[in-house]
């Protein structure tokens, strides 16, 4: 029987081209009308190194990478031997038979000679990567039209090497129609459906732009530079402005600057960014001066590993910087989270007026994934709340409100003139005698959270209703958790999960309920510290059982789902 | 309220909170020349945003009536930047100490400088850290011996409007907070400046580095026939360690950076959230 | 009977020398031999504004403000107004009848003229504080002479103005012979003994000095500036370094770099500095070079209340800056500890390799306790681990070890040459191929905190053997816990009280076991969020009862021992 | 050990990393020259510290056999400061890229070079951020079309060698890493002056901002008789954007911030922590 999932790795030098042949197939795939999930890796350097993409793509939505993988393209003998171990049994190995010569094993052998056929055929060595695109087109069934689109658009600026690489696309198509198909992958053609696929900046700029975000300073930074350069692109048709700017403090500062002017305003960066926008994130709660900082974590401390995956920002987002003051901290868990909680991110940063962290990480920044097209008329868009004619009569910027909500009058508004304080500040933002109103604002300041917690959607709990495990992660890891556990109840597993979205303020009615409808709770999370499963244990005085990779690379269904069976067993 | 447009006097500006300046602060006469260029130029109050850091200088925005924003310490430039971007139309002041400025903020002004955004930025020197009670500061002269210098500083003092003018501003003046009528004028001068204005103003602390009698003997007005397009004059004048030239040292037209941004917008329109994601369908 | 422990507050207008006249009356009596504890709190403006300064002195030693005051000494309507209400019955008003009309109350009246004295009669109004201080030594028994060398001290620069202050000196203490005493507050001469006094930034200082610190580079922020100040001014003569960096990022790379080529090094800022410094942070972490951070804690967020105590900075210290890295956290209880516990942080952080955050606080910096003399020679120095020269044979710089500890070679030391990597490295301090050593590093890194915990001394218990319930403070609120705790025991209640030093790593065996012992914990702090609660909540997965106050003012006994009290009447 | 004093070679400065730049990047003549440097002097390799930032030119370290500090970005200055004042018989280098150096980095090299503090300053200057692939830097020149500026940058680009005449930098000179003599000898000069020596190197980015046709049209020596006192002549020359001069720029004594800051030290002593306390008795 033909399978209609197929799990492809392929791996080689940086800059060999291993990541674009990869990204080609997969996005080609993807627009025919299947389901996607990628993952990406390189090496901080711009050139050499070991580089590897995977890509799983399926008739039916796809959560995770998998385990394993069902294909390994080896662009040399590094690739071959980093994951030949990881190639299912009776899997596909493709390879060039002139640098990889591999040992005998239980799989399927593609010998392609794709550096000769670059070379010699094609005289264009540079189009490797395109002959394998097509050779996998080829292989598992799919229109190598498809593809055109995509290597047309990417060569639009460079159109002398267009036509070589067109070639080079049907050359590796035409040459696997040569040999012999022995393996069961095969896609079988569908239909194109409303699907979108994008990877997680992508859907990060697209909610920004559709939340009104028109001004974006932001400063370089792999793995989030992907939004400053897209804004840049698309703000000037949309009247937004986009800066360069020296630095993150001065990022962060212009996002503060131009919020406090009128305009929804973000910034993107990855964890040595964040650190040095920790004082103004407490500017932005004392003044009370909304404001997005997308968090595109990366492995740490320091530089640590700047292209690798780690979830171990969390901690900075909920307690970084001097001082007590209200956050928002928003962790999405896919592509389409992105979207989505990116313009709740816009939402409650505005109605609540203060920072909104918002946690993506490597592997989502840059996680391919398809989604379905969202109904953009029904989605809200929350404004932050202005002064009436009546309150600008004797405009109090911090008037003491039950909900802790003051209304923000914007320069060049009559009568709505005051001062934006850093300092600690009377209703007015009068600073002559804070200790008079230190308790008062504090209090204030912090109802705005309870008013936020209350108003949260609840997180969905899936799995087992009679479940005695549960598990609770966040962020990117929420695709690969619910394929777990839902491998984990087809075993006949007590077991189900919760993956809030909203970590500061956290629905604390909802997931304490979850957790006390459990007898264990685990927490998988991608750091050494288990930054969330600590969170949980200071907010409900609990023990989770902490699940923690930190290499640098996400999870895997299998690696979760075996923890589940070791609690259920020791249990 | 268009009738009030030609009434506006210096009262219009003024808050109703007592600046808490020792006495004889030079900020008092920078505080009043500000009011003073404010109402010379009739803004209406609600279109100016003060933007400050952290220091004695850095309250100026409290005793203001229009908008404020007293920031953090160094970070006057890079907020006023955010403002003026989505608001062109606001006449932003960014007003600060030589601490703020050219210490901890030391890396914003080159960039700010650079885009020639349309800032007027003020340098209240007083040479010294005044709130934090006396420290040598960038500017603070060789030798200086304070709580934090106290066998002397051994850094060589830096040079306001030498900076500006390397840093490319293209409007770049000194001024004294004993010459208050020039220096109204000068920070006239500079918020009708289209692009990034910078003005040193020598604003002597009382409390901690009292220089009025020094600097009543180094002040000197530039030249009558002053060039104020010969930026290499400037800058070998600005290096002068001897004199304390006041006035305009240099002006040039360069688009500001907020105009070459919007000059980008063709055609703006509302974001049609089904076009744009239909490119990733 | 004479009391011989006086609570004294002075209160006047900021720049009036209510704050020195108070300062030399405490100074005075501590050198006489009497135990003090002061207390001051100013406005962050440099003139005007209301400032009051804090006195308790005795025989026996004082370990708090204590609760309301013996002495109010009004300079001002504003300091009659502000503190009246806190005066104990039968106390003492001292004030300036031509400026403070007193209503009627149960307090004992002194009008004493001190503008009119220090005008008329001195004709050197700025003398007046020091007539006060003068009256006050008259009134409660203080030799005069112990005064004089402070004051000529004080004055040593501004030689015009010792006479002058002297004579102030002498007419005040003249002229509280001449009013008749109608208090019983007597402080009995004593003898002068071996005790110190000094504040805690002076306790610092002193302690960093003999701990072997011979780099420093700070840029200047109240409270903490004072520590800078000494250090410029005592490092030459000890072959030291001071360095005014032009930012705390520059600060604490400086250190760091200092630390680097082998110096013992630190930093002091406060909450504002110390958000700055969070990059830094992590790369002490990542590349284990020790480095010292004093954080003065003062009420935040952002600017704040500059002058205002606050234990706002822990969350920050614990977990603040992106990625995991090893990092250790003290927090002094008293001056005593203050110059204790900076060794103690330069010592771990010499051995652990790694970032030692030190919390102070605004009250802690700036108060005067008196302590026992150190012996000096009885107190261990560390140094970090030096390579052998077997081990320069082959260096490995970050060779994987079980404590987790690698010897540290240092510039100019030949055959130690290395790269300190901020990026993920394998033990050479390569990074190359960070992945395969991550899990390791990450791991060794982490070692070297759990041996620092083993190592660890036991904060002591004290209080009720069989209490049931346990009191668990941190940092400057020692004194005063104890207080409340011992006042609590003597009323019958079962309470006892633990108060770590070390916060991170925390001994967790003894504070585990503390809270094991009894049935119900309060957490005394000072910040709104009550974040050592959830840090012990994150520990031990147990709610305490939290008491926090967050205007700015240390906790009085009394606040703390009705809270006991409450939790007793309660249970 | 004395012996080897004459023998060391260029390899003895090579570690057995290697370079993980592209094809024809100017960093990979920077390590040459810096290598050719080190072993004209023959420094003893323990002796030298190489501190950079985060940047491709910041790599730099890690493919010498010295002692090395790959630290964060842009804080190259601040770490080399404290390495060189604890140690000032380290020869200290500070080698990043112009976005390192000018941009992040931008508040501390005023301050470096206020102190003259010794440290051999060498800016890998690419006008580009080479290792997060390709976006403006501050010194890309206006119009620059790059990954973040997709219509152009609309920002005037940093003098490096003005700025640092203006910041009072004591050594200023600009080198081309094909004119690999030359720079191998103005790195060699940086090390031996005292005080803080700023190197421009232009060092093309082949991959995203390869200027080496457009250098080779620019370049030009500096006038053979040209006087490297005159900082105001050295400013006007740097002020220039049609040529690219090459050479010393400016060159001048003036204590070193480490040796006035040794100065203060009289009798230095072991600290007495009795005699310190009972200061407090
Ligand atoms: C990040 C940070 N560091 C330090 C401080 C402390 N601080 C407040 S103002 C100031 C310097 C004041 O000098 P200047 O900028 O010249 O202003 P002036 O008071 O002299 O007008 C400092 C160091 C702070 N508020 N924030
Ligand atoms: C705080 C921080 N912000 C951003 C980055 C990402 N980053 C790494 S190198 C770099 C700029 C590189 O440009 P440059 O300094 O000119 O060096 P080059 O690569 O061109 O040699 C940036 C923005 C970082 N590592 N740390
Ligand atoms: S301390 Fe100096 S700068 Fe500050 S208010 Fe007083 S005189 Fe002015
Ligand atoms: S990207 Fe540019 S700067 Fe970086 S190594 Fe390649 S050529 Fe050199
Ligand atoms: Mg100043
Ligand atoms: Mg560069």
């Amino acid at each position: 029987m033909p399978k209609e999932e197929i799990i492809i790795r392929l791996g080689g030098e940086g800059g060999e081209g291993v990541i674009s042949a990869g990204d080609f197939f997969a996005l080609g795939s993807a627009r025919t009308g299947y389901h996607l999930f990628t993952f990406r890796t390189y090496p901080a350097e711009i050139k050499g190194g070991h580089a590897w993409y995977h890509i799983r793509v399926g008739s039916k939505p796809v959560l995770s990478m998998g385990d394993g993988t069902d294909v390994l393209v080896a662009f040399n003998a590094e690739a071959y031997n980093n994951h030949i171990g990881l190639l299912n049994e009776n899997g596909v190995l493709i390879y060039d038979p002139d640098t990889v010569t591999p040992t005998n094993g239980n799989f399927i052998k593609y010998p392609i000679p794709f550096n000769k056929i670059a070379k010699e055929d094609l005289d264009f060595l540079r189009g490797k990567n395109v002959v394998v695109t097509g050779f996998l087109a080829g292989l598992f069934g799919l229109d190598p039209s498809s593809l055109e689109g995509l290597i047309k658009s990417r060569f639009r600026r460079r159109p002398e090497l267009l036509d070589q690489n067109l070639k080079s696309l049907y050359t590796g198509y035409e040459f696997s129609k040569k040999i012999e198909k022995a393996d069961p992958y095969y896609l079988k053609p569908t239909e194109r459906v409303g699907r979108l696929v994008m990877n997680g900046n992508d859907a990060i700029s697209a909610g920004a732009l559709l939340a009104g975000c028109r001004f974006f300073a932001g400063y370089p930074i792999t793995p989030a530079s992907d939004i400053l350069e897209t804004l840049a692109k698309e703000f000037p048709a949309l009247g937004g402005v986009c800066l360069q700017a020296e630095d993150e403090i001065s990022a962060i500062g212009s996002v503060i600057g131009a919020s406090y002017a009128g305009m929804k305003a973000m910034t993107a960066t990855s964890g040595p960014g964040v650190s040095l926008m920790t004082e103004f994130m407490g500017l932005s709660g004392m003044a009370e001066i909304p404001a997005v900082i997308i968090d595109a974590q990366r492995a740490g401390p320091a530089t640590g590993m700047p292209t690798k995956l780690e979830q171990g920002d969390l901690n900075h987002a909920l307690y970084g910087g001097h001082g007590d003051f209200p956050r928002i901290v928003i962790a999405p868990g896919s592509v389409e989270d992105c979207f989505y909680q990116i313009i709740n991110a816009f939402n409650m940063a505005e109605k609540y007026q203060t920072i909104a962290v918002f946690l993506s990480d490597q592997s989502l920044s840059q996680r391919t994934q398809t989604m379905n097209k969202p109904s953009t008329a029904e989605i809200a868009i929350a404004d932050r709340l202005r002064p009436t004619p009546e309150e600008l009569k004797d405009y109090q910027r911090f008037s003491i409100t039950d909900s802790g909500i003051s209304p923000m009058s914007l320069p060049s508004e009559e009568g709505g003139m005051y001062v934006a304080p850093g300092l600690e500040h009377d209703e007015y933002g009068h600073v002559e005698d804070p200790m008079k109103s230190r308790v008062a604002m504090t209090t204030k300041r912090f109802r705005k959270m309870e008013k936020a917690q209350k108003e949260l959607e609840a997180p969905p709990r899936y799995g087992a209703d009679d479940a005695e495990i549960g598990v609770i992660g966040w962020g990117s890891t929420e695709g690969v958790i619910r394929e777990a556990v839902e491998q984990a109840v087809e075993k006949g597993y007590k077991v189900a999960a919760i993956h809030p979205k909203v970590l500061c303020p956290l629905p604390e009615e909802e997931v304490g309920r979850f957790i006390s409808s459990v007898r264990r709770v685990i927490v998988p999370e991608l750091n050494y510290s288990g930054q969330f499963a600590k969170y949980l244990s200071a907010t409900f005085a609990i023990k989770p059982i902490r699940l923690n990779k930190y290499v640098g690379l996400p999870f895997t269904p299998g690696e979760i789902f075996r923890k589940i069976e070791e609690v259920v067993n020791n249990d | 309220m268009t009738e009030q447009l030609a009434q506006l006097t210096v009262k219009h500006y003024k808050s109703d909170q007592k600046p808490i300046w020792c006495p004889g602060c030079g900020d008092f006469a920078v505080l009043a020349c500000t009011h003073r260029a404010l109402t010379n130029l009739q803004l209406r109050p609600e279109n100016v945003v003060i933007v400050s850091g952290i220091g004695c200088s850095s309250r100026i925005p409290y005793f203001c009536k229009t908008y404020g924003f007293h920031t953090l310490h160094g970070r006057t430039l890079p907020v006023a930047t955010g403002v003026k971007l989505v608001n062109p139309d606001l006449t932003v002041l960014a007003m600060a100490g030589d601490g703020d400025l050219f210490s901890i903020g030391a890396g914003h002004m080159p960039h700010a400088a650079a885009r020639n955004v349309s800032i007027t930025c003020v340098c209240m020197n007083n040479q010294i850290y005044g709130l934090t009670k006396g420290q040598t500061s960038p500017t603070s002269v060789k030798g200086h011996t304070t709580k934090s210098t106290p066998y002397g500083s051994i850094s060589q003092p830096m040079k306001p409007v030498l900076l500006a003018l390397a840093y490319g501003a293209t409007f770049v003046a000194r001024g004294y907070s004993s010459k208050t009528h020039q220096l109204a004028d000068l920070i006239a001068q500079g918020i009708k400046h289209k692009g990034f204005a910078f003005i040193e103003v020598n604003s002597p602390c009382t409390e901690f580095n009292n220089t009025y009698d020094l600097l009543d003997t180094m002040v000197e007005e530039l030249p009558k026939d002053w060039d104020t397009r010969d930026r290499a004059g400037a800058m070998a004048l600005a290096s002068t360690e001897t004199k304390v030239h006041l006035g305009l040292f240099y002006k040039e037209e360069r688009p500001a950076y907020e105009e070459m941004a919007k000059a980008f917008e063709k055609n703006v329109n509302a974001f049609d959230a089904n076009a744009y994601l239909a490119r990733f369908a």
